[in-house]
């Protein structure tokens, strides 16, 4: 079972990195604001979501447990929300300049 | 660069890089500190700043060699001045042979906190945290006197039409708000409270008490904000925390031990360190947020009733 | 062997960094955020100074032998906030002298002084 | 592994500081400090299993609040840029 548990949590955290990475280089290579938001916002809410599970499982404390699901509901939260006020924002400063034109 | 804007961003994230060295460092109380003050107030303070006093900077005419060849004579001398350090991490340093092995040591039996930062920064230490919280209170009153404008009476129309708009533009951000901001205050009130077992304390709860606030005024508008906060409450507390604070330290001046040596508070004396403890923390955790509250909205006032502001939003 | 020190090389360049902004640029609020730099490396030069090696952080438990040093960590945990209150005082500073004179930009403030004399 | 998480994490948050730096427009920048602080929420729980103390998770919650809050705080201010700007060229 111990094992089983070890095994999962470095699977989960491997993919977790492999995510936040894919991120980091989508943030820098792709060529508009759009698709570098897609890059983010998309990697970085599961890669967050991986990585905090693989500490839960890692971890065999109740309190620290806990605290790590609220990190995750939190992300899990406020992270879609940041990513849709600032495309909101985008969107609307295009969209101005678009009518000046 | 000459876009202020961008340099305060960068300016975030290196205090969110200092606070993640921190972490490393082993000092939790003051990454925490770091992270809910460097990387939240101070930019946002930043941002208000720069939208009075323009979003540009200048270009630099003369030619910065003068600046440059101080620059670098003072960081050749602070160079040679640091061969003579202790090296870095070892335990033989002066710094840790003096005091610190006794606060490490002893401080379990005579105050009975875990958290050591928290027994030497409320008790040992308490003279010294009582003047922070008076320059702290000081800079609030500064603030105000240097931002204070005259109130004109408020557009109830246009304040509508703004809530209006906000309303539509913003809802997802509303709604989410409003979900937050129980949990901050509560965990603000977690964080004072649970100061003496983990990392946290007066300071750094006041400061996130008073961001929830900030987010509030955010996303609904300043007059909302000010029906939810009166002016002359807040400065009021922001002083009754500098006085509970105060008092602690006359009550056990008069019960005849010497200022600020909270065994005299109870019978036993581990007890009244706890009760000292608490109540010194619960008097900067007060200071600190009304004070950080009266600055934020004396900023977003002056935004939006200077005369160079045609868009006013309420 | 000099590596041991290289702590407080770091503390240094980033406070040589700030200094440089305040003293070359002419802009207000830039002085102001080159004061925080200058402010936050004397904040991680004295938490450097209270890392011990093999020390965990200072908040007792059981089985553990070594912890760093605590003091460094109450002096800067109350800077930081003292910080953050004067920086306000400085961008409220900043606030009115941009309505006073119409700029931030030191030249143009003697310029217009100047004038008036 | 938790190490070479770390060390990911570590490579992600300097590819956000280098858009940061070369922007070209401010959501840009915004969005590199968005993922800068998240990244920085996993560095801190991450370093604190590394460093064999995780009961300190406390802060990473500071930090997913405290960048929430900065976001908005950055589009609040910057819309009123926008608005601004707009309003100079009607007059």
């Amino acid at each position: 079972m111990d094992t089983l548990l070890q095994v999962s949590s470095g699977l989960f955290l491997l993919i977790g990195s492999f995510l936040c990475l894919s991120g980091g280089v989508g943030i820098l290579r792709f060529p508009d604001f759009y698709t570098r938001m897609h890059a983010v916002g998309v990697t970085d809410t599961l890669a967050t979501a991986m990585i905090l599970t693989g500490l839960i499982l890692h971890n065999p404390d109740f309190m620290v447990d806990v605290k790590l699901v609220i990190i995750l509901l939190m992300t899990l939260f406020i992270s879609p929300t940041a990513s849709h006020a600032l495309a909101n924002a985008a969107m609307h400063e295009d969209l101005a300049k678009q009518n000046e034109q | 660069m000459k876009d202020l804007l961008a340099v305060i961003m960068l300016l975030g994230i290196y205090s969110l890089l200092s606070a993640s060295f921190f972490v490393a460092m082993d000092a939790v109380d003051v990454a925490f500190t770091e992270a809910s003050v460097g990387a939240g107030i101070s930019t946002l303070l930043m941002l208000v700043a720069i939208t009075m006093t323009g979003r540009s900077e200048h270009p630099v005419r003369h030619k910065p060699l003068l600046a440059l060849a101080v620059v670098i004579v003072t960081g050749s001398l602070l160079i040679y001045g640091t061969l003579d350090m202790p090296y870095f991490g070892s335990a033989e340093a002066p710094i840790h042979q003096h005091v610190a092995p006794r606060y490490i040591n002893d401080s379990m039996q005579e105050i009975g906190v875990p958290n050591i930062v928290t027994s030497v920064l409320a008790s040992y230490r308490a003279f010294d945290t009582f003047g922070e919280v008076v320059v702290i209170f000081t800079a609030g009153m500064g603030v105000l006197a240097l931002l204070s404008v005259a109130r004109r009476p408020v557009d109830i129309k246009k304040v509508n039409s703004f809530n209006n708009s906000m309303h539509e533009q913003h809802l997802v951000l509303r709604i989410v708000t409003k979900m937050l901001i129980p949990f901050i205050l509560l965990f603000a009130l977690y964080v004072q409270f649970h100061g003496d077992f983990g990392p946290g304390g007066g300071f750094q709860a006041g400061v996130i008490f008073a961001s929830s606030i900030f987010l509030y005024t955010m996303l609904f508008g300043m007059t909302t904000a000010r029906r939810l906060i009166n002016q002359s409450f807040i400065q009021i507390l922001a002083a009754s925390g500098v006085l509970l604070y105060g008092s602690v330290g006359v009550v056990s001046l008069l019960n005849g031990k010497n200022f600020f040596d909270y065994s005299a508070l109870s019978s036993d004396p581990v007890a009244g360190q706890h009760l000292g403890i608490l109540l010194i923390e619960l008097g900067v955790g007060i200071t600190v947020a009304s004070v950080m509250v009266i600055i934020f909205f004396k900023f977003a006032d002056r935004r939006d009733y200077s005369p160079s502001n045609e868009n006013k939003d309420f | 062997m000099l590596m041991g020190l290289y702590n407080d090389w770091v503390v240094v360049v980033l406070m040589m960094i700030g200094f440089y902004i305040v003293i070359a640029h002419g802009n207000l609020i830039k002085k102001i955020v080159g004061l925080s730099i200058f402010q936050t490396s004397v904040f991680i030069f004295y938490i450097s100074m209270a890392k011990v090696d093999g020390g965990t952080a200072p908040i007792l438990a059981e089985g553990i032998q070594q912890y760093s040093n605590p003091l460094p960590h109450v002096l800067i945990l109350t800077a930081i906030v003292v910080g953050i209150a004067t920086t306000a005082l400085g961008l409220a500073l900043a606030v009115r002298i941009k309505e006073a004179y119409g700029s931030v930009e030191e030249e143009e403030i003697q310029k217009k002084d100047n004038l008036d004399c | 592994m938790l190490i070479a998480a770390t060390l990911a994490i570590l490579v992600v948050m300097i590819m956000a500081t280098i858009r940061a730096v070369m922007g070209p427009t401010l959501y840009d920048r915004v969005l590199a400090v968005n993922m800068f602080g998240t990244k920085t929420v996993l560095l801190i729980s991450l370093l604190g299993f590394v460093m064999g103390r995780p009961e300190f998770l406390d802060i990473a919650i500071v930090y997913a609040l405290i960048n929430f809050i900065s976001v908005i705080g950055v589009l609040r201010y910057s819309d009123y840029f926008t608005l601004k700007r707009n309003g100079e060229q009607k007059k």
